[in-house]
């Protein structure tokens, strides 16, 4: 069976990738599930600079959910390079880095930091994050924006480029023929929904940074629903996610037109989800008789 | 090492009001765990509630393989913890965290536990005694029938001095540092170690600095991953710090000289 | 204790509104819950002409929420004046009109049809559902469509006009601006999030119209957080729902900003919800020594 | 008048595989019973399943108050059914819909029940006997272990012929109407009720229209509310119709007259 997918020059050895942010730097699981079995471990988002994070509380859960808003903490793409991709390519793991710009010379300088380093497979774009100020978002939410920024770093990379999209948009459709238009070599969606929470005893907001980004189960409906738009107009491959926390969700989202998968959330309740769902895919193809992934890509639009 | 692990439930009882004790039998996790550390639980039986729950190791038995749970019913998940019976299988991970340190040489140490804040505690407590550690736990609730592990305290060879709020047992009042002052002042403590409400924890920072007494205590913040991971769990340990410490991985125990309460 | 409130002109006898589409008519749950104890009832979504509505299956459960793609079935604005106003106004239910038109124009003439007729509180524009191929969504999600269909309304009738506007967006804030510009007097907030889901053994969308909206505790946060904002911005009173289920849901709302709430799929799961949810509220006002629900209102901005 | 009631679990059962029967006692709710009509159910113990799941009424004791439930475990709300012990409250919403017609004057009454569809078929049987009719009851399952409304529907008077795939009890096959040829061309049947899988009462629709028998069969849909207000249950009865029927209130119940299968 054909589990290998490339996902518009991102060779991945099977379909499901771990997302940003949830997974850290690959190793933080690594007592529960090798990060080299898995399709694509997707690092923590990084940034030019060191960013301390967001004050606490950071995380909450809400009904087949959580909200996070942790503030894109991280060392900086120096200490990146320096100290955890070594680490990561030593154990051949496929890596994807995440970043995240204030600014879209930010964006390119990053990309342009990125080649030449042996043992990253692509680079994810993060224009959607909803818990900075600057940077993130703002990027995400208008076409010419996205087309920019994507041109902009595609401009300093031979990497697979991969903007992931932000679903708090009227129209995620045209960001989506944006991207492509700026060059991206595939999409990953989607990013978390914007939400809140108030602790009514204390009469205020639950996060420290008052919003923050909503993912999990609850999401998926949403997540499937962009993803079947977009691969009826748009021309990429999609690193689908949101909300997965099974093999049935990892089935839907490949019917509506996801070449591949993440998990986010998903990690958080079975740090071994990557695995079970591969296993769960694979029983699915040889029950039904599918001997490439690719068949079931997009299978939901021929009806 | 930690791992995932389904356990098998041993007994799960309510011991009083919206207290229970469970105990498990997890051969794999069992062995490796260490006071201070933490058992990440999914209690769901659906997607929602969605995330693990944290809960200190309270005992373990090694040679049963077996560890038991003190839990406070407060929300969801606990609840549904609560609704479990022997048989059922509890899905675990762990032991996750950075526990207590434990002295190389036997020390005069102090527990001080404000309510379901003595579950760390106990097995701590175990553990020092196999060390040769002398013991003076100081055990606060609200009232007499909240003293669920006084007994095991006692059994371990500690000495226990009481407070209660409703002077239902022991001395009545808040367990703060003045309430005991007599038998502190008695006893030459070299190391406290604390859990329970930060509010009490910090009137104990504050005692132990002027005593200049060395100690730790164990925090919470809501998790997600329990190890490091998302970085959900962040607490800036001092103000001045630039970073955030993740609770779950750098603690949930820190030293008390390394944070403001 | 003082539970009443003013919706920009809409009185109600206490801040816990029905939300339309899942109380029909307001009789269809009489065995279970007396209508006119209801702060007010918003009956389902009315047109210019009678609808037959969309194709089944048209619900779907997901988790903590539900799609639905009923498609605005309903026997036209006629038959609602004619048969079912009369019977609501004899039992003194407060009754909220909910209408959609495929146009301007009928949006307009369907408020001049509410015209005169006793017993109706006030107007629900539906600029926002997202199950009609014509009118609905499509309302919702351009600013200057939204200032003039409400303005379009406003000139026709009297009665207080209170958009429903649609998360589906980029920038609510934009969107409740041009609502308030049009001249709406209250705003709903929030219609449901899009959605699918797939059948992976038919291999097919699950729902006859593909795409549905999504409603239920997964989409609370999101609904908080556009109401935050807006309450942040626009001088108009919020009619705030999405995901309520029980009083807590409904205080968070009251603390984001929102005057008074609605309850829709929450209704399904316990049809005395409503009562059950002003008797909490009045609880804990009770208890944290509040005397007017207006002093909730907004609360979680002061801190 | 239908109600909210917790009614009280009597006993809840597993019977073979995925097939339980539970009792319980709802003194609002049983005496409002006719057969054909269902309980919504809360079957959650988060928000997630969310919705009430419809389960028939498969046998009401009035004087008793005692409600039973036959179901089949298919996903999670049946399955956190299943994990419901005697003592605990079941949440439930009914009676509901509108059930089976009952003949004036007593009829040959023919059941065919397939399945878990056999579960409002029981209580139909047992009032009709009550109205003095005569009854025949097609059983058809896949196996022996499955037929659990045998002995009641033997009880009650009726008589039974049985089809199981396996060919464990009664007839080899599917519950076909040229499997039973010969007992019901000897019958002379007058009314038919039909529960079951919607491809085999089709069958049976065809064989009534041809032998021009009057019938009702029960339907189902993925229900929200229950009771006509959100417009979900929604199913076009025959392709011309311009509206849309819904199953929660103007079925589960209809005539076979008034739809195409
Ligand atoms: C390392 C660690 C060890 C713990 N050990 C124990 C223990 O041994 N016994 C025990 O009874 N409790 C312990 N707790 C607290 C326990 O995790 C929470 O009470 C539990 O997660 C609440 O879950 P719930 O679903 O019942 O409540 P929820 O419905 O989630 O929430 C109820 C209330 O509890 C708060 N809460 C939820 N999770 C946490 C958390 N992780 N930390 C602090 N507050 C929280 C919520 O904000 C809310 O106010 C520990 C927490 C941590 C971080
Ligand atoms: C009026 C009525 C009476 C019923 N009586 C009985 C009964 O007496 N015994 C019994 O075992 N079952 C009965 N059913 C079917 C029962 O309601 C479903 O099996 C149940 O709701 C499934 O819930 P779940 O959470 O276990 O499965 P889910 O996880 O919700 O779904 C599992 C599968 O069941 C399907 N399903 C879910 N709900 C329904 C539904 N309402 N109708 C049809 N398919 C559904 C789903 O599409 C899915 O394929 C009845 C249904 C109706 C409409
Ligand atoms: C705690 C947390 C941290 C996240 N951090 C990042 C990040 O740094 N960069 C990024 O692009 N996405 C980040 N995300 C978004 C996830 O990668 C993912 O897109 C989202 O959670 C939706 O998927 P899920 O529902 O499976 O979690 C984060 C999500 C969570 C829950
Ligand atoms: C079955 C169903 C039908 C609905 N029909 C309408 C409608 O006709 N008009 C409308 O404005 N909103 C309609 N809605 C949206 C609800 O009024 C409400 O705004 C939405 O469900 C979010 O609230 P909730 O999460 O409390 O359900 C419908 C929702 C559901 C679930
Ligand atoms: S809970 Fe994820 S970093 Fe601590
Ligand atoms: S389930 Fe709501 S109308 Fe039938």
């Amino acid at each position: 069976m054909d589990l290998t997918v490339n996902l518009g020059g991102i060779k991945l050895k099977n379909p499901v990738a771990v997302a940003s942010g949830t997974f850290g730097y690959g190793f933080e699981y690594a007592d529960f599930i090798e990060p080299e079995r898995i399709g694509a471990v997707i690092v923590k988002g990084t940034t030019l600079n060191p960013r301390p994070g967001n004050p606490g509380p950071r995380i909450y859960e809400t009904p087949a959910a959580m909200l996070n808003a942790i503030g894109l903490e991280n060392p900086g793409i120096k200490v990146f390079l320096r100290e955890y991709l070594p680490l990561l390519r030593a154990r051949q793991v496929t890596i994807i880095a995440n970043i995240a710009g204030n600014n879209m010379e930010e964006y390119a300088l990053m990309a342009s930091m990125l080649q030449g380093h042996e043992g990253i497979a692509g680079i994810e774009l993060n224009i959607s994050c909803p818990n900075v100020k600057q940077g993130g978002i703002q990027f995400g939410t208008d076409p010419d924006t996205v087309r920019q920024v994507v041109a902009a770093v595609k401009r300093e990379t031979t990497l697979p480029v991969m903007p992931k999209l932000s679903p708090n948009v009227t129209d995620i459709v045209a960001i989506a023929l944006a991207a492509a238009e700026g060059g991206a070599d595939a999409l990953s969606m989607i990013n978390t929904l914007g939400g809140m929470a108030i602790d009514i005893n204390k009469r205020k907001p639950v996060l420290g940074n008052v919003f923050g980004g909503l993912s999990g189960p609850a999401i998926k409906p949403v997540a499937l629903k962009m993803i079947y738009q977009v691969y009826q107009e748009v021309h990429l491959p999609i690193l689908g996610g949101g909300g997965i926390v099974n093999h049935i969700d990892a089935l839907e989202f490949f019917m509506a037109g996801a070449t591949a998968v993440s998990i986010g959330t998903g990690n958080f309740i079975n740090p071994r989800l990557a695995l079970e769902l591969l296993e769960g895919i694979e029983k699915y193809m040889q029950e039904q008789g599918f001997s490439s992934i690719q068949e079931l890509v997009g299978i939901a639009h021929a009806y | 090492m930690p791992s995932l692990e389904k356990a098998r439930i041993i007994s799960n009882s309510k011991q009083y009001h919206n207290l229970y004790i469970m105990e498990i039998e997890a051969p794999q996790t069992a062995k490796e765990c260490k006071p201070g550390q933490f058992l990440h639980i999914f209690t769901s039986t659906g997607l929602d509630p969605l995330l693990r729950r944290p809960l200190s190791l309270y005992d373990v038995d090694k040679e049963a393989a077996r560890i038991s749970l003190l839990y406070k019913v407060v929300g969801k998940g606990t609840a549904l913890l609560a609704a479990m019976s022997p048989g059922e299988y509890l899905d675990i991970m762990g032991p996750l965290g950075h526990g207590f340190s434990l002295p190389e040489s036997a020390r005069k140490c102090l527990l001080v536990g404000g309510g379901v804040g003595m579950a760390p505690l106990l097995y701590l407590a175990r553990v020092l005694r196999q060390g040769g550690n002398e013991l003076l736990a100081l055990y606060g609730v609200g009232t007499e029938k909240e003293l669920l592990a006084l007994e095991r305290l006692e059994a371990i060879g500690s000495q226990v001095q009481i407070a209660t709020i409703d002077g239902s047992c022991g001395l009545e009042g808040p367990l703060i540092p003045q309430l005991f002052s007599e038998i502190l002042n008695a006893k030459r403590i070299e190391f406290i170690y604390s859990c329970g409400p930060e509010s009490m924890m910090k009137l104990w920072q504050e005692w132990a600095r002027l005593n200049r007494i060395p100690g730790e205590i164990s925090l919470e913040e809501y998790m997600a991953c329990g190890v490091g991971a998302c970085l959900g769990c962040a607490r800036k340990l001092k103000p001045e710090n630039e970073t955030y410490a993740k609770i779950c991985k750098d603690g949930p125990v820190f030293s008390l000289d390394e944070l403001v309460l």
